[in-house]
């Protein structure tokens, strides 16, 4: 569906992406691995088209209707702190010229099966939790139809029970739209289960791709272990311990 | 960044030189008419004009007006004042010092006062002291400046008597001690340095105060607290230091507003400095003379402004190569 | 003190009141010259008469009304020209080259220069003094604006909204507007103030509309005869102008003070001895609670000498102000029971001085907040009482070169200010460290690192540490025990150790 | 915080005690034995004939301190000075002077009469600063040594005072070589034969230091300096004895003053008038029933008392000459305050007032030059019969060039010298001298003019006065201009410092209402 083929860029004389190549299929669950400072958002943006590649193309191979979406790292910021959330959810719906009450009715059924209660509507983000506004958020997202959702960090500021629950609401929303999710993280352990495939990003190289299963148990490149094995240090000491 | 700086002053810099020259000359009356409105003066025959004009070099096109603008500009030659018939230059220089050393010393003061009370008010933040403290300066800010200059006038001046009522120095000084001159020139300036210093020390004050609390706030304070730093060296070298720092921009900009704030005090207490010879000049149509003074006001603002953008960089280790302050630009 | 802050509004109100319907029920003309000269206050004269005769308490209504009229109307479309001004130039860069360019010029030109000129030759009208001071009272708050809207534009929910094909019209009226509304605010305030004070200072050296009588006109009229000074006769001529303006200028100018939270009062503490806690550290039945709302409740525990524990708990159970209140960082008014060192009380008046960096260390959540960004590293080292032996063994024990001594926190990447954080806590060798979620910010390579580090070292000093966490992995992983804080309250986790 | 508060007041103190014994010691730098009197007036230039400052008489005052001229007057009127007698041809156009002999300049060489052919001939070539008209002046010719014969291209009957009394004698083996007099700032330019040299003068801050002439030649220099002192307010530092004299328009303020030791010396005669200048080509204006009309509904008495806060005050002399002028002719016509007359006017000229009591076909503007609680008063007198007045405020450069512009309808404006020689109507109104003063919109009056032009001829002063009653006459009729009050001059002064002041006779020169008189310093009688 999407093609990203030798892409570089650079900002000053400083080369952040290296000859990137990779797309992303139909009904897909990628997740983008990486470090901070590996490339990882320069990528999203590129593919948001908020900034320009100096090199490489990216490319729809199919036709693509209602285009992607960006889910935003920081929930707290995503949303207009003197707006309620019903006014927020409802922004994009109005502004594709929806009627109010079929736009309303959409947002609710979207709760319900986010199993958000409708009193939050009503309620600024100061007064919701992290993993409320990061939901709503996805739901925000979704109300657009897009045929590719990127998550960028989505839960970096979240604690890993939040994380969990987020994480599968997407899955579940995945299949049920029928669009790609690209999922950007440096938390392995988070997307083992959901991910049908993971890139590795370092240092603005894609060192490693694959099915998710092959790279986590099997990684070639030397990072990719470097970094598989940070991301489990503690997972499998705790193992040991924990009855 | 210097390249900046310099390019962007420039700019506004010719831009001043322009309307320097032509702003005098769009307002309505000239330094002939100005003469005749006079309630006092002489009736001027029409020989008598026309030798000024021709003498004022005002019977020029406005193209040579301009050409011999620019070219004294070049040479820090404005001409000869109208009204006071002597080189404009000269005439600067005679009433700079005395508009310098008013402002610089209320600069100094109103600076070190503000900073110090600023400081102790930030660090005393919620408690009483700090409130009462903070009520007075914000009341001092509300004034406006002839009031501050005339009430202390009145009270010093004129019923107690302890300064004269206005000048800069006691005419035809009697002594030949150096001493004895710089005694009387404090003794006349002091209420002027004392007006002008409470007019701005409020602002510095505030200012402070807010950067104050605000650099307080900050994670690094608390951790330097957690460290058990002893509270002087938290106060000057932690907080003084970040706090400083948009303090020293702020401060080099408000420079000019201190300069005007002079020409009330100056007409106030008949202070000679260059405030009156602006007013003066603005109202006698003195082309010349306006050139130079405002070449001088517009020049002194610029080079503290350049400078402030120059300095801040050297000043704060994170900006290098003046991100920061290019991107305010 | 809380009747204090209504008190400007009301002020202003008054003023209001009196500008708009005043000037209808006063006794005289302000213009009228019949009474004689100088009178003295009386009933007919409540502030007696100038010295042509004129009624000054009808002037100073009059004046309230011109006063008013002038800050409002000027600060009015000062506002409007900061808001449009700003917004254009914030948000499209080339009207911001322009609009910035002429604001630079206007701001180097002194505004008095400025004024007194156009004044001059225009007469100083009241509709001409309006639209001078509104075309000159813009640019320094359109660059705040200005400055607002270029981080708004750059905010998430904004590049939401542009995704969902919003435009710029929208954009900046919808999301952008709201948020400069405490800016209006101010600017509103201040313009308003300051175009009074310009006002009465212009006609105060005789710029201003003869038309209209102000308080600046009714000082320069006085001014003009000083003698007035050498008799009582000043004190209703010169004060009432003077007085009003002054309490009109300061009410506006505390119209912007917010209300201050009330007073923490110190309450006289009570210590006594934990039982039992003579060593180690102790939490003693803590409650805190911050306006009303409870954070932890009846919490106790003990962290004994050389033992790693984990406090755990998802974000916002509080365990950050757990962290805060054992290292005597709260107020005391937001909690009770008590937190002891080897027995020393964290309430103790002087537990700062004596214990900090001597018997307990922190380690800070963020290392590169922690670090002063104007110090070099030597200095933050050096002063919490080290040689520079020491500061250069100990950081070379977390092996950073001893270069980063002279280095300035924005030169050191956030691995290296983690390690210098902690070669920070370790160097004067104390009994208890907390560390706040140090962890938290890291990617998984740096964290693993930064978390053996860490292990390694209180094993080797033998130091106890309360470790506070989200990532249950690494809690697990490390501690002696973990607690856990849910509800309010702390519960001690079972483990098993290997 | 009150430590904070004491210890400012504490440095405040300190600096106060600090500073204050020298405010003694500056008072008592005249304690020296030497006769000073110090006068308050603010910067008048550097006092040479070309340089010194023309924003008020202060120049002229201080120049005539170093120079002397032929004639001069006193409290008697127009004495002898470097002339001791002069005589008159027939045909009123060749006076011939005689002059002191042995006079010196002050570096001690003799003035002769080639200084005083040389000083007009230069004037004519380099324009005296003050109002000096050179182009009455033929030629000057030596006849001996102490005797110079001054050729008139046209009768000028003024001569005497106008001319003879104004212009200096400046030594010609200075001035001779001096190209650019405007920019010679030498102190030989300051080199006169009058009763004072100049020992000091602070461009800056415009204080001057006079020191006598010990050898003056027409008599003893009674003071030994006089010192003038640049102060923004007189009466106050008087009173705080920063000077021993200083002038004040305001009456209240000078009897304050008077009652607090000092006294008072009332100009006589007054010599000024505050004055409306009507724009006599304005549509409605040019009428001259509509300008009585406004005469009448003036209370021109009620506007002079409240603004000198004197009832005993000069009502404004619709013949502009002041009343207590010799000059002046008492039978000219008064417009007493009467509303209802002005009234009767208006609605004969067809103004009709409306519902609210405003004569709506008519508004009119009075341009003044500074803040005027004249124009504020003739706002509510005018608002009293119907007339809805507007004050525009303006600076005096945009003033007069909006006079000369004929850009204004009515203006208010104030001039001195009007108790000098009666010369000056034919100047204001004749459109020829600069006279924006009188407005551009000349005063039209063929009768008038010719009557201007005839009293330059008549020598005897009983005729010159018959055709000065006449011009009154028609400047009272026709109301070109209206003269609202003339304001006195008050001059407070210590009078143990110096008590010689007195009034000069017509004013001093050309009818300056001043008391500094350097007669007054000089023991000549």
């Amino acid at each position: 569906m999407l093609e990203v083929r030798n892409l570089c860029k650079s900002f000053g004389n400083h080369l952040v992406l290296k000859d990137v190549s990779f797309d992303i299929r139909n009904e897909e669950f990628v997740c983008l691995l990486g470090e901070s400072g590996s490339g990882k958002s320069t990528i999203a943006e590129l593919l948001m088209g908020l900034n320009k590649p100096t090199q490489g193309e990216i490319s729809w191979t199919s036709d693509k209707k209602n285009g992607m979406q960006y889910i935003y790292q920081n929930p707290d910021r995503s949303f207009n702190p003197f707006w309620t959330m019903k006014q927020s959810l409802m922004e994009p719906l109005l502004l594709k010229k929806h009627p109010k009450k079929d736009a309303l009715e959409k947002i609710t059924a979207m709760m319900d099966k986010a199993g958000l209660p409708l009193e939050l509507l009503k309620k600024k983000p100061s007064q919701c939790s992290g993993g409320q506004k990061q939901r709503m958020g996805i739901i925000r997202a979704l109300l657009c139809n897009p045929s590719l959702l990127i998550a960028d960090e989505i839960t970096s500021a979240l604690d890993p029970q939040t994380e969990q629950m987020i994480i599968h609401f997407l899955k579940e929303l995945q299949s049920s739209y029928q669009m790609s999710v690209l999922y950007i993280t440096h938390r392995i352990q988070a997307i083992e289960d959901v991910a049908d495939r993971v890139l590795i990003l370092e240092n603005g190289c894609i060192v490693e791709s694959g099915q998710t299963k092959e790279v986590l148990q099997k990684p070639k490149h030397p990072y990719t272990k470097r970094l598989l094995d940070a991301c489990l240090y503690f997972e499998k000491r705790k193992k040991k311990k924990v009855v | 960044m210097i390249k900046k700086v310099v390019s962007l002053y420039g700019f506004v810099f010719v831009l001043l030189i322009l309307l320097n020259f032509f702003l005098p000359r769009l307002m309505p009356g000239g330094p002939i008419e100005y003469l005749e409105g006079l309630d006092s003066g002489p009736v001027l025959t029409e020989e008598q004009k026309q030798m000024m004009k021709e003498y004022y070099q005002l019977d020029d096109s406005l193209g040579e007006q301009f050409l011999n603008y620019i070219q004294g500009m070049l040479t820090f030659d404005f001409g000869n004042s109208f009204i006071h018939k002597q080189p404009v230059t000269e005439l600067v220089f005679d009433h700079l010092p005395y508009t310098l050393w008013i402002v610089g010393i209320s600069t100094v003061f109103s600076l070190a006062l503000g900073i110090l009370l600023g400081l102790w008010s930030g660090w005393f933040h919620h408690k009483h002291g700090d409130r009462r403290l903070m009520l007075t300066m914000m009341a001092l800010g509300a004034l406006p400046e002839f009031l501050v200059g005339m009430i202390l006038l009145l009270i010093f001046s004129v019923y107690l008597g302890y300064f004269p009522m206005s000048g800069a120095s006691t005419p035809f000084l009697n002594t030949d001690s150096w001493w004895g001159v710089m005694v009387d020139s404090i003794h006349h300036a002091t209420l002027p340095i004392i007006s002008l210093t409470i007019i701005s020390v409020s602002s510095t004050y505030l200012l402070v105060r807010n950067e104050t609390i605000q650099v307080i706030a900050s994670p690094f304070i608390e951790f330097a607290r957690m460290k058990g730093i002893k509270h002087n060296r938290l106060l000057y070298r932690h907080i003084f230091k970040n706090a400083l720092l948009p303090i020293f921009t702020l401060m080099m900009i408000r420079i000019g507003a201190l300069f005007t704030g002079a020409i009330f005090i100056e007409a106030l207490f008949s202070y000679p400095g260059i405030g009156k010879l602006l007013k003066e000049a603005v109202l006698s149509r003195d082309y010349p003379l306006m050139h130079g003074l405002f070449f001088v006001f517009s020049a002194l603002i610029l080079f503290f402004n350049a400078l402030a953008d120059y300095l801040y960089p050297k000043l704060d280790p994170r900006v290098k190569g003046g991100t920061k302050v290019a991107k305010d630009l | 003190m809380q009747k204090i802050y209504k008190l400007p509004a009301i002020i202003i109100v008054l003023f209001l009141i009196v500008a708009f319907i005043g000037p209808a029920f006063v006794p005289y003309d302000p213009f009228s010259y019949d009474a004689a000269a100088y009178l003295e206050p009386s009933a007919e004269h409540w502030l007696g008469t100038s010295q042509l005769g004129q009624d000054i308490f009808s002037q100073l209504i009059y004046g309230t009304r011109t006063s008013l009229l002038i800050g409002i109307s000027i600060a009015a479309c000062s506002t409007f020209l900061v808001v449009v001004l700003g917004l254009l130039a914030g948000y499209f860069s080339l009207a911001d080259k322009v609009i910035n360019g002429v604001a630079n010029i206007l701001l180097v030109l002194p505004d008095l220069l400025l004024i007194l000129l156009i004044v001059a030759f225009t007469g100083g009208g009241i509709e001409q003094l309006i639209i001078i001071l509104s075309l000159l009272s813009w640019p320094a708050y359109m660059r705040i604006v200005r400055s607002v809207v270029l981080t708004l534009k750059e905010r998430d929910f904004v590049k939401a909204s542009q995704s969902f094909g919003g435009n710029h019209f929208y954009i900046l009226r919808a999301h952008i507007l709201p948020h400069l509304r405490p800016i209006v605010k101010t600017k509103f305030i201040l313009t308003c103030k300051s175009a009074i004070l310009t006002e009465a200072g212009l006609a105060f050296l005789g710029l201003g509309d003869p038309n209209v009588v102000s308080w600046g006109s009714m000082l320069n009229v006085a001014f003009s005869q000083p003698t007035i000074f050498l008799d009582s006769s000043w004190v209703w001529i010169v004060l009432p102008p003077v007085i009003l303006l002054a309490v009109l200028t300061l009410s506006l100018t505390f119209l912007l003070e917010e209300k201050q939270p009330s007073k923490v009062r110190m309450k006289k503490v009570e210590i006594h001895p934990i039982q039992g806690a003579e060593k180690d550290l102790s939490v003693h039945q803590v409650n805190i609670s911050f306006d009303k709302k409870a954070i932890v409740n009846d919490v106790s525990f003990q962290v004994k000498r050389g033992e790693i524990v984990s406090l755990i708990g998802p974000s916002g159970s509080g365990k950050t102000t757990m962290a805060r209140a054992m290292y005597g960082l709260l107020p005391a008014g937001v909690w009770s029971g008590d937190i002891q060192y080897d027995g020393h009380s964290v309430k103790n008046q002087d537990f700062a001085n004596r214990h900090y960096w001597k018997t307990c260390a922190f380690i800070y959540q963020d290392a590169r907040s922690a670090f002063n960004p104007l110090l070099k590293l030597k200095e933050q080292f050096l002063e919490v009482g080290v040689t520079m032996e020491q500061a250069i063994q100990a950081v070379e024990e977390v092996s950073l070169s001893k270069d980063i001594l002279d280095k300035f926190p924005h030169e050191c990447s956030g691995g290296m200010l983690s390690r210098a954080l902690i070669a920070l806590a370790f160097i004067n060798k104390p009994d208890f460290i907390i560390a706040d979620e140090p962890t938290s910010a890291l990617d998984p390579i740096l964290k693993k690192e930064i978390v053996q580090l860490l292990v390694e070292k209180v094993r080797a000093y033998n130091v106890s540490l309360l470790f506070i966490t989200h990532d249950l992995d690494v809690a697990y992983a490390i501690s002696d025990r973990v607690l856990s804080i849910e509800n309010q309250h702390v519960e001690e986790e079972k483990l098993c150790h290997a | 915080m009150k430590k904070v508060l004491y210890l400012l007041l504490a440095a405040v103190m300190v600096l106060t005690a600090a500073c204050s014994p020298s405010s003694e010691n500056a008072t008592s730098t005249d304690s020296s034995g030497k006769k000073v009197v110090r006068i308050g007036w603010q910067n008048s230039g550097f006092p040479s004939p070309f340089t010194f400052d023309t924003q008020g008489p202060g120049g002229f005052l201080r120049n005539s301190f170093l120079f002397d001229t032929l004639t001069w007057k006193d409290d008697t009127g127009v004495i002898p000075w470097l002339a001791t007698s002069w005589e008159v041809s027939s045909n009123n156009l060749e006076y011939t002077f005689t002059l002191v002999k042995d006079v010196k300049f002050h570096d001690g060489k003799p003035l002769t009469a080639d200084d005083v052919v040389f000083s007009y001939d230069y004037f004519k070539k380099h324009s005296f600063q003050w109002n000096v008209d050179m182009t009455k002046v033929a030629s000057v010719q030596k006849v001996s040594d102490t005797q110079v014969k001054i050729t008139l291209a046209e009768p000028y009957a003024p001569f005497i005072t106008e001319i003879a009394g104004k212009l200096p004698i400046i030594p010609k083996h200075i001035w001779s070589s001096v190209e650019k007099p405007l920019e010679y700032k030498d102190n030989k330019a300051l080199i006169g034969s009058g009763p004072f040299t100049l020992k000091n003068y602070d461009s800056t801050t415009g204080n001057y230091q006079f020191a006598k002439n010990e050898n003056y030649f027409k008599g003893k220099v009674t003071v030994d300096e006089v010192q003038y002192i640049a102060v923004e307010n007189r009466m106050l530092s008087l009173q705080n004895n920063e000077i021993d004299g200083g002038m004040t328009f305001n009456y209240t303020e000078a009897k304050k003053v008077e009652s607090l030791g000092y006294k008072n010396l009332k100009s006589k005669p007054t010599g000024s008038a505050v004055r409306v200048v009507f724009n006599l080509n304005h549509e409605q204006l040019k009428d001259k029933r509509l300008r009585q009309a406004i005469a009448y509904a003036l209370d021109r008495a009620a506007i002079a008392e409240k603004i000198t806060g004197n009832s005993e005050v000069m009502v404004g002399s619709a013949g502009v000459i002041p009343p207590d002028s010799d000059w002046y002719n008492a039978n000219v016509k008064k417009y007493d305050y009467n509303v209802d007359q002005a009234n009767k006017i208006l609605d004969e000229l067809g103004y009709t007032k409306n519902a609210n009591g405003i004569r709506d076909g008519l508004k009119l503007s009075v341009t003044v030059n500074a803040t005027s609680q004249e124009a504020e008063l003739m706002k509510s007198m005018l608002a009293k019969v119907g007339i809805d007045l507007k004050i525009q405020t303006v600076d005096a450069a945009t003033f007069s060039s909006a006079m000369a512009e004929g850009n204004f309808d009515m203006t208010i404006t104030g001039h001195i010298g009007l108790s000098g020689d009666p010369d000056f109507l034919r100047l204001w109104f004749s459109g020829k001298a600069g006279n924006s003063l009188a407005g551009k919109g000349v005063f039209n009056n063929e009768k008038f003019q010719e009557l201007a032009n005839q009293q330059l001829t008549k020598l005897d002063e009983k005729e010159r006065k018959e055709v000065i009653n006449q011009m009154q006459d028609i400047l009272a009729e026709e109301l070109p201009t209206l003269v609202l009050y003339h304001r006195p001059f008050y001059y407070l002064y210590n009078a143990k410092v110096f008590d010689g002041w007195f009034n000069t006779a017509g004013g001093i020169a050309d009818g300056i209402p001043l008391t500094d008189n350097k007669a007054a310093f000089v023991d000549y009688k």
